[in-house]
């Protein structure tokens, strides 16, 4: 019998290894796993590249991970949020390295990595900062700029109803990040609110099959709202 | 005269067409989405895979999964939808968005846009601004005519890094409402107790002002009679 | 009051020109719009282009479309499907042109449309004759080759219900090329089995957001099971 | 001696491990389903959307909206999911399928897959294909050992134009299992009956035989005295 749930968020990250590539879900608070990062930080493993929409806030969770001197390399659309003094700092002292990736980019070079594809030509950036040294060429009359799949050796997210065979459904917002996520690293993990029976999850309601999922655990979210909730993306 | 914060945004709820989709970046533009009138409806859309939102949660009233890409929570309006991040980019790159309303640091007669590279920033952030800049159907930009200091921030060319190049197609002050045509920038309208040449004094990049060039119509209370708001 | 319903097929099909590109949804009968197809034939433009799984069978709907000689050019993975004869005999007469495109490279270029990306580097394939003459590239090891996005001036898909609004949800395995085509063109009408009131169809159902759609018409299957469900795809 | 079709997709089931992702060609694979051990958990893909598939619908069960590839009625097992065509081509594509199970027209020493254009065909049609054999992450060949004139389909080179090339790795004929390695092809079991010469006798690319070569373990029924399958 396939049994792919977890009985810690120890098993979760025992495989990360120095060096490793790490999608981390959520936007906001929605789809963050918290609890696995929390496990991630004790875990140890260092020089990680994190591929994340923000920085993180404080020094927990995400923060806590750079804070911890853990992550020597940013992949993150809006690094500049709110309460990013961990990552503000260590940035400034030019202690870990960023790479700057429009928002619908980054999602999209995700995508296409757990897709199968080597690249694609986006109208977003051309001819500006962030396409500096890019290959562009002119396609459907428009500038466009070639980006390339960004692939992983692990997926961490957090949804809300999950099973045995890794399906999983989010709830609301949670959807974010983590569906393409799901698809684009070798292993992937899943912090869910609920393990429901095979078949509690209706089909029409499977939001990432457990085909993408390696592991899924049920954990309380965590205690804390991870990401300070004000303006500013 | 000049129009508060409020005061742009309502200018802009105004001209919002019933039926559109609209993406409201932060800051003046976020004030856009309960100025609509009730005759309307306009759906506006969320970077984090929401179509369909309504007004910021009441106190006590937040749900934890539902935020907006400013992070605040927020509440729905029948017929609203969640999706994941790819399919909400493409609904912005793909020209899906009618109107992206965006803040702006500096705009260029010919319509660049500047508004993701602040100067003396610490950390650079970019979000989503660029996939709104370049894929949106109609680019509006609300701001402060003039830099706190005083110096004008519609400009013959930007300074600042560009969030994309000629996708502003109007721009929405405290001092003028102001189109980005291929012949340059049209005044359309100016604040209550200005005129064309006190806009034109404040305003870097030539206007051209055609005879149908009027003075806005916004009630009193979105008005203010100190200096153009900061 | 936005309201996208419209009263009759003929409105669906009316600004249709000759020349124009037609993306047709459905894979077998799940999601396919004959209602629409039967308005189309009736309505009688030419020349077209039509994007389709495969080539339809019989003489109703697509094959109808094909045999009566409306269908300039077919844009299809698999028009060898069984009962084929009004495409076959045409193809072999030389009157109509066949663009061959793998199932998920066709999928993906829809995709790609309505997404605003200008194309993508693909394995599938590299080195056969389906690729021969396109740009190609080693990305992540593999040889790819580049695919182009796929618009069209028009988008046909059936739904199962279906909001004022244009918001689509779909039963079962109607969701195949539809979800993409919705995305994809110019102009997009969708038949639906059930009009409900906006807010009918739950937010975490809605499989296909409104602003994707221009109209949506209630209107009862198309009577005859379009395609003959034999094996054979 | 030979295996009837139903043997030869009985002894691709044996070797499907326990929680695999599948998608099953038509012909031959298709009958692969319903072989399975009860032991065993497998998970049926279909291209049109859904995962987790179960045997065919029942006359007078057949739901309209349930259909596989193959445009026959099926069913569902518990834990299954519905998705649209480019998330399940990302499942294909992205190398998520565990096996993808076809058919052949010819297979090369080096893996090389014939399987899409048919000699004297009217119409081409690729479908999924392609996208399975260059997307799967093993690619399982089932067909007869040769064609109905007695030509072998195991060749030095495929004539036939390619599907995509050095993909097969295992090949599960009427008369052996043949695994696609580096150095060539190996033979790892043949049928009830027959002997690694003859075998070799009907494959025309060399076949080494190493010493733990042995007759496959298939039940009688899935056996038939006549000359292979055609």
């Amino acid at each position: 019998m396939v049994d792919k749930t977890l009985g810690s968020c120890e098993e979760a990250v025992a495989g990360v290894f120095d060096g490793a590539t790490i999608l981390l879900g959520g936007f906001g608070d929605p789809g963050l796993p918290g609890q696995i990062l929390e496990a991630l930080r004790r875990q140890g493993a260092k020089n990680l590249t994190v591929v994340h929409n923000g920085s993180g806030g404080g020094t927990h969770a995400l923060g806590g991970l750079i804070h911890d001197g853990k992550v020597r390399k940013l992949i993150a659309s809006f690094p500049s949020n709110p309460g990013n003094q961990s990552f503000q700092e260590k940035y400034l002292k030019g202690e870990i390295e960023l790479e700057l990736v429009p928002q619908g980019t980054l999602a999209e070079r995700i995508r296409a990595a757990g897709a199968g594809l080597g690249g694609f030509f986006t109208p977003t950036g051309a001819g500006t900062d962030l396409a500096a040294g890019k290959e562009s060429r002119v396609l459907d009359g428009r500038e466009m700029v070639f980006e390339k799949a960004l692939h992983a050796d692990f997926a961490f997210v957090r949804a809300y109803r999950g099973d045995r065979l890794g399906n999983l459904n989010y709830r609301m917002a949670m959807r974010n990040f983590n569906v393409p996520m799901c698809t684009a690293a070798k292993h992937v993990v899943a912090e869910i609110d609920e393990l429901v029976p095979v078949g509690g999850i209706d089909p029409e309601d499977v939001h990432t099959p457990g085909i993408f999922v390696d592991h899924v655990i049920e954990v309380e979210r965590h205690p804390e709202y991870l990401i300070i909730t004000t303006e500013g993306r | 005269m000049s129009l508060t914060r409020e005061g742009i945004a309502y200018r802009v709820a105004c001209d919002l067409p019933d039926g559109s989709y609209v993406n409201l970046g932060i800051g003046i533009p976020t004030l856009v989405s309960s100025l609509i009138g009730k005759d309307k409806e306009i759906f506006f859309h969320s970077e984090n895979g929401i179509l369909g939102m309504g007004p910021l949660a009441q106190p006590g009233h937040e749900d934890r999964d539902l935020i907006n890409a400013g992070k605040q929570y927020v509440t729905l309006l029948p017929g609203a939808s969640f999706f994941d991040h790819p399919t909400s980019f493409s609904m912005i790159r793909g020209g899906h968005i009618d109107y992206a309303v965006l803040g702006a640091l500096e705009v260029a007669a010919n319509g660049d846009l500047a508004n993701w590279r602040t100067p003396g920033e610490k950390v650079p952030g970019v979000g989503g601004a660029m996939d709104l800049a370049f894929g949106a159907k109609q680019v509006i930009v609300t701001m402060t005519h003039v830099t706190n200091k005083g110096k004008p921030k519609i400009l013959n060319k930007c300074t600042l890094p560009l969030t994309a190049p000629r996708c502003a197609k109007h721009i929405y002050t405290d001092m003028a409402v102001i189109d980005v045509t291929p012949e340059g920038l049209v005044l359309r309208e100016f604040a209550p107790g200005l005129d064309p040449k006190t806009v034109q004094a404040h305003t870097e990049a030539p206007l051209r002002v055609p005879s149908n060039c009027k003075q806005m119509d916004v009630p009193a209370n979105y008005q203010q009679t100190a200096q153009p708001v900061r």
